[in-house]
């Protein structure tokens, strides 16, 4: 956990309501995994007063990427930055994604949902450096929902694009295409980031297939460090529920620990 | 080189920078970001005899310049919190203070009873103005006889001095405050949060899951700070003021409004770093203004 | 089209959106802005019986997201009043209400009786909670035996419906609410300023003359919000609430948790166009959630 | 009174703390008089809340200029706007300076200190136009304080410069640097803005020497168009003194009127 208080955004890309921005961190640059998160303050004033988490999207040399939906008061300052500005960040915040050896020469899948594809670019990024075998499914409302398809793409990985209103690849929810895809393939190993009905779908499908999957959960946070109890969200632990800090124990959760909200099903 | 260091009476604080509950976890979360020994000290997170669960969330909805939390007291115990965290508290050097809630009158005293046999705590905190527990209420700081008869209690058995932490919703503060000072209570922090809620209007429900809770940060400092000078103009025991500090200059006012010392709360989740940098810039200002020891500057505010 | 009148019972609004007393002047001050027809409602500046020259500058302070005021009811009194203002407040087609105030109880029956033999206005407000009038405090709202000794004078000699304007500084709001409701009072109106003081730390001097000021602004809607809630859920008479009104989004928080109509205060003095803006954002709001009448939406906060 | 949601920064230009922002607010422009002032947003969002009061620097065809003095949250935020931003403004607010015929061809003197040299560049100009002759005392702390004073030469007015560290000019205070050179001349009038103490000087006298002296007042302002009785100062009207509206009402008062804080003699 390191405070970088002048984190120099050194690269700005905007899509529309998304945005990239590269932070010059070399620490948390050193040490951020996939999962893991940063929490960003948006202003020194009091108003936004807290900050912000969002995942770590990509690791490049120096730099900590981020990448974000502009979408409420604390993202829509935050999309107003310019390059050269600084940012005073935390991180790499929380337990990321669990990735061994293990998945090498293996197939997993990747799906992620509209602005939930965020971690999920550096994940991918790792999994084939660790010699996986990645398809990457990427879902949105709109074509404009989809900024990463055609970086995904380039990298190389075997992607797969929904929109609902069909203006973009497979027309319809991403979670139906992956299910038909599965008539063709089994992945040894599911990770999903995106809305929580869809990620809840994702966790049944990935269950009665019995192939493990892991999820990136998000909850509201006062500190993103442990400090404040705002975070918790019931997870199965054994036979037991409990109230867990998502800051600290996850983001990143396992589908037999994660209790969906009421209507995820 | 100024003397930061402030006498309570009951207690020496190296400076008045305390962290304060519930914003600073066990303490131990900070280590990471700060030297803990730096502090004045350190009030850990509301302790109930038993653990808690607190309240499902959302716990926790931002609003101008605050902050709503319903947390409701989730935690440890004393039991977990004696052998796994005040043992590692041990290391720091800096005042250990408990924060102590009960659900009912006597919990307060078994809370107490049961610390009373451990070492390394300063003083206990009494939380008697929570605005958002799990049962939705125990609130003895709403009334004066209440406030007596919890801080007595606990009185009759402490063998660490009681700060008594009051709540700002309350239509006359120095009468709650006169009534703690007469059960015997050390000192007086005031105050805890804003009973307050916040409604999201797409989905017409409110912003966290228990309808309630407490208002804290920048947006409540100028009630709470005119509770203190009302409340330090009246009573003898010293007062710690505490709400919305995010900087030296608002613990500045707090001080010269008539603190002894004051708790950082909210400015904690913001950045970890807080209680540091408004110790550095109270330094800074006392230098600036030639001002030797900071206990000079308590209640000097100048009204003519 | 969106129907958003309103029916108080006692009188009916074009619209939910009234401006608050003391951020409007006597109404006029905002015809280079806005069209007043457009408003539901005109409060204007509180009045005393004669003319009060108020509290010495300095008379504001800004927090954060919020303002302390100790203007201190400065006004030209009944006479002038109804002989500058209230023919020229005629040609408007909105209701005027006229914020009644009073150093000692008779004085709240004195503006009535005079006022009540003039045309045009359609209410009155009894200001029982300003906290920070020059006498340093008449201030019935913080009692409910009070709220009902001064409600029930007026009642038995107003010729108009009477809103009574609560104070937040409470204990418990709902008590006086309902000491009000039992006066005979026609609504409330929730709720006046929060006692709140600033100190400038480089003079060590309160930054208000009078020291002490009334907290309006974002920073308080949380605190005033909770309160609407609990006294809409248990008094039959309408509740207005105020406090903290920036946009159509924070006055939805106030209609849902079960306010007939709300007013703007401190909004106005940063944005003259501000109450014009609300309304269309609540326009906007019903059109895009096909809301036929912004009634249907008062009191809908889904808690369960 | 005019709002302008709208306002465009074309120019900007910075000493230091100082700045000048040139907005592009024809119907303001139109209408402004010097003397006058704007009310300044500085954020859309809650902090800090309240606009900010400044003077009407110069009018330059369609844009309405300000000068201003980084000092606090507002003016620090204020300062970090960029050309082609956008500014929500009112105006033009309040009386200003008493300004006819009267002056042609006569000695008029304009004495500024600080940032109170704002308001009175507008003055000169117009003065100027008027026909008058006109002397500009420009005073500071130090030489980084007379931001203008290239300014005020180029502009062909007769200028007269002081600084308390005697960095530039006359060393000491613009009061006593005027005070000497009224033994070899006296103006028919005197306009004034700056610090409470340095007006209270010049008050004092003008009117020893039966100079008609006008002088811009500060208050802290809620509204800026005589809303909030926020702004008021205690003013001599005839006999009595009165609370009055200094946004309304002034804030340019004339030497008869004002009644200088204590300790301002
Ligand atoms: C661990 C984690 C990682 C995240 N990573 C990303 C990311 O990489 N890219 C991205 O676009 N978004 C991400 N999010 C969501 C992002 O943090 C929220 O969209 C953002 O906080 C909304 O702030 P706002 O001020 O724009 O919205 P507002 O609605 O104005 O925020 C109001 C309040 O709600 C909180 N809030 C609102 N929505 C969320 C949410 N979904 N999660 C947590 N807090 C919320 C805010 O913190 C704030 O306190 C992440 C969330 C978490 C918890
Ligand atoms: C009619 C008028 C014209 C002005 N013209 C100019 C000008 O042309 N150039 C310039 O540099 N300054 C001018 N000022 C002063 C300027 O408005 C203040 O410096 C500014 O408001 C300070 O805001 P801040 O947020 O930076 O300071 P802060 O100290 O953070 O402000 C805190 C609060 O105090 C108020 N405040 C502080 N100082 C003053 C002051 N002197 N007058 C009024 N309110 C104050 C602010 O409005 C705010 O509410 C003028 C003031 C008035 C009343
Ligand atoms: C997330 C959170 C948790 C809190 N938990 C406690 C607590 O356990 N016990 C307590 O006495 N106060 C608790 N408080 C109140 C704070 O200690 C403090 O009184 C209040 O937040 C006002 O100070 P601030 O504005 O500096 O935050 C909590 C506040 C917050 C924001
Ligand atoms: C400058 C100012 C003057 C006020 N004067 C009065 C008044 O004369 N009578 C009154 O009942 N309330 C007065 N109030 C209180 C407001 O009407 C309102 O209750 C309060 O400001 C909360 O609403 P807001 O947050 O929207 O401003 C005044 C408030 C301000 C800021
Ligand atoms: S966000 Fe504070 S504990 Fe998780
Ligand atoms: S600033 Fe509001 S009346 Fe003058």
């Amino acid at each position: 956990m390191i405070k970088d208080p002048q984190a120099c955004i050194v690269r700005k890309e905007s899509w529309k309501d998304y945005h990239l921005l590269s932070l010059e961190s070399p620490k948390i640059a050193l040490e951020g995994q996939p999962g893991q998160f940063i929490m960003v303050r948006i202003t020194e004033h009091s108003h936004p007063l807290l900050r912000r988490p969002f995942s770590i999207h990509s690791i490049d040399g120096r730099n900590v990427e981020i990448f974000f939906l502009s979408s409420g008061l604390g993202t829509s300052l935050l999309s107003q930055k310019k390059t050269n500005d600084t940012l005073d960040i935390l991180g790499p915040l929380g337990k990321g994604f669990n990735l061994n050896d293990h998945f090498k020469e293996k197939d997993v899948t990747i799906i992620g949902g509209g602005r939930g594809i965020a971690p999920l670019y550096f994940l991918a990024q790792r999994l084939s450096f660790l010699g996986a075998s990645i398809r990457i499914f990427y879902g949105g409302k709109t074509l404009a929902d989809l900024p990463l398809k055609d970086k995904l793409k380039k990298a190389g990985f075997d992607t797969f694009f929904s929109t609902d209103d069909g203006s973009f690849g497979f027309k319809g929810l991403i979670t139906d295409f992956f299910k038909a895809e599965l008539e063709i393939f089994t992945p040894i190993h599911i990770f999903s980031c995106g809305p929580e009905p869809m990620m809840a779908k994702i966790a049944k499908i990935a269950q009665k297939k019995k192939i493990p999957a892991e999820f990136s959960l998000e909850s509201v946070m006062g500190c993103g460090f442990g400090a404040c109890w705002s975070c918790v969200r019931k997870i199965r632990r054994g036979n037991k529920e409990e109230w867990v800090k998502i800051c600290e124990e996850g983001p990143v959760f396992s589908a037999d620990e994660i209790i969906w909200k009421e209507g995820d099903k | 080189m100024t003397d930061l260091s402030i006498d309570l009476g009951f207690l020496k604080l190296k400076n008045p920078v305390i962290a304060a509950s519930g914003t600073f976890g066990y303490g131990l979360e900070f280590s990471p970001f700060i030297n803990l020994d730096k502090l004045g000290g350190i009030v850990v997170k509301g302790l109930y005899y038993s653990p808690c669960q607190g309240n499902p969330p959302p716990r926790l909805a931002e609003t101008a310049s605050g902050l709503i939390n319903a947390i409701g007291l989730q935690g440890i115990g004393v039991e977990r919190f004696s052998e796994e965290i005040l043992p590692r508290l041990k290391d720091y050097n800096t005042a250990i203070i408990v924060n102590v809630c009960g659900e009912y009158e006597e919990e307060y005293v078994s809370v107490v009873d049961f610390l009373n046999k451990k070492e390394g705590i300063s003083a206990y905190e009494l939380n008697i103005s929570c605005p958002n527990t799990k049962k939705g209420g125990l609130c003895p700081a709403l009334s004066p006889e209440n406030t007596y008869t919890v801080v007595s209690l606990v009185k009759k058995i402490s063998l660490r001095p009681v700060i008594t932490k009051l709540s700002p919703n309350v239509t006359d503060i120095v009468e709650i405050a006169l009534s703690a000072q007469e059960a015997g209570s050390d000192a007086i922090s005031l105050a805890n949060t804003f009973l307050a809620m916040a409604v999201d209007v797409e989905t017409r429900r409110p912003k966290l899951a228990n309808i309630f809770g407490g208002l804290s940060g920048p947006a409540i400092k100028p009630i709470i700070l005119r509770m203190v000078y009302q409340v330090a103009s009246c009573v003898k025991i010293p007062v710690i003021g505490l709400g919305g500090i995010m900087s030296g200059s608002d613990a500045l006012e707090y001080l010269i409004a008539g603190a002894k010392a004051v708790e950082v709360g909210t400015a904690n989740l913001v950045d970890p770093e807080a209680t540091i940098r408004i110790i550095d810039e109270l330094e800074e200002y006392c230098v600036k203004n030639g001002i030797k020891k900071i206990e000079e500057i308590v209640g000097t505010l100048i009204t003519q």
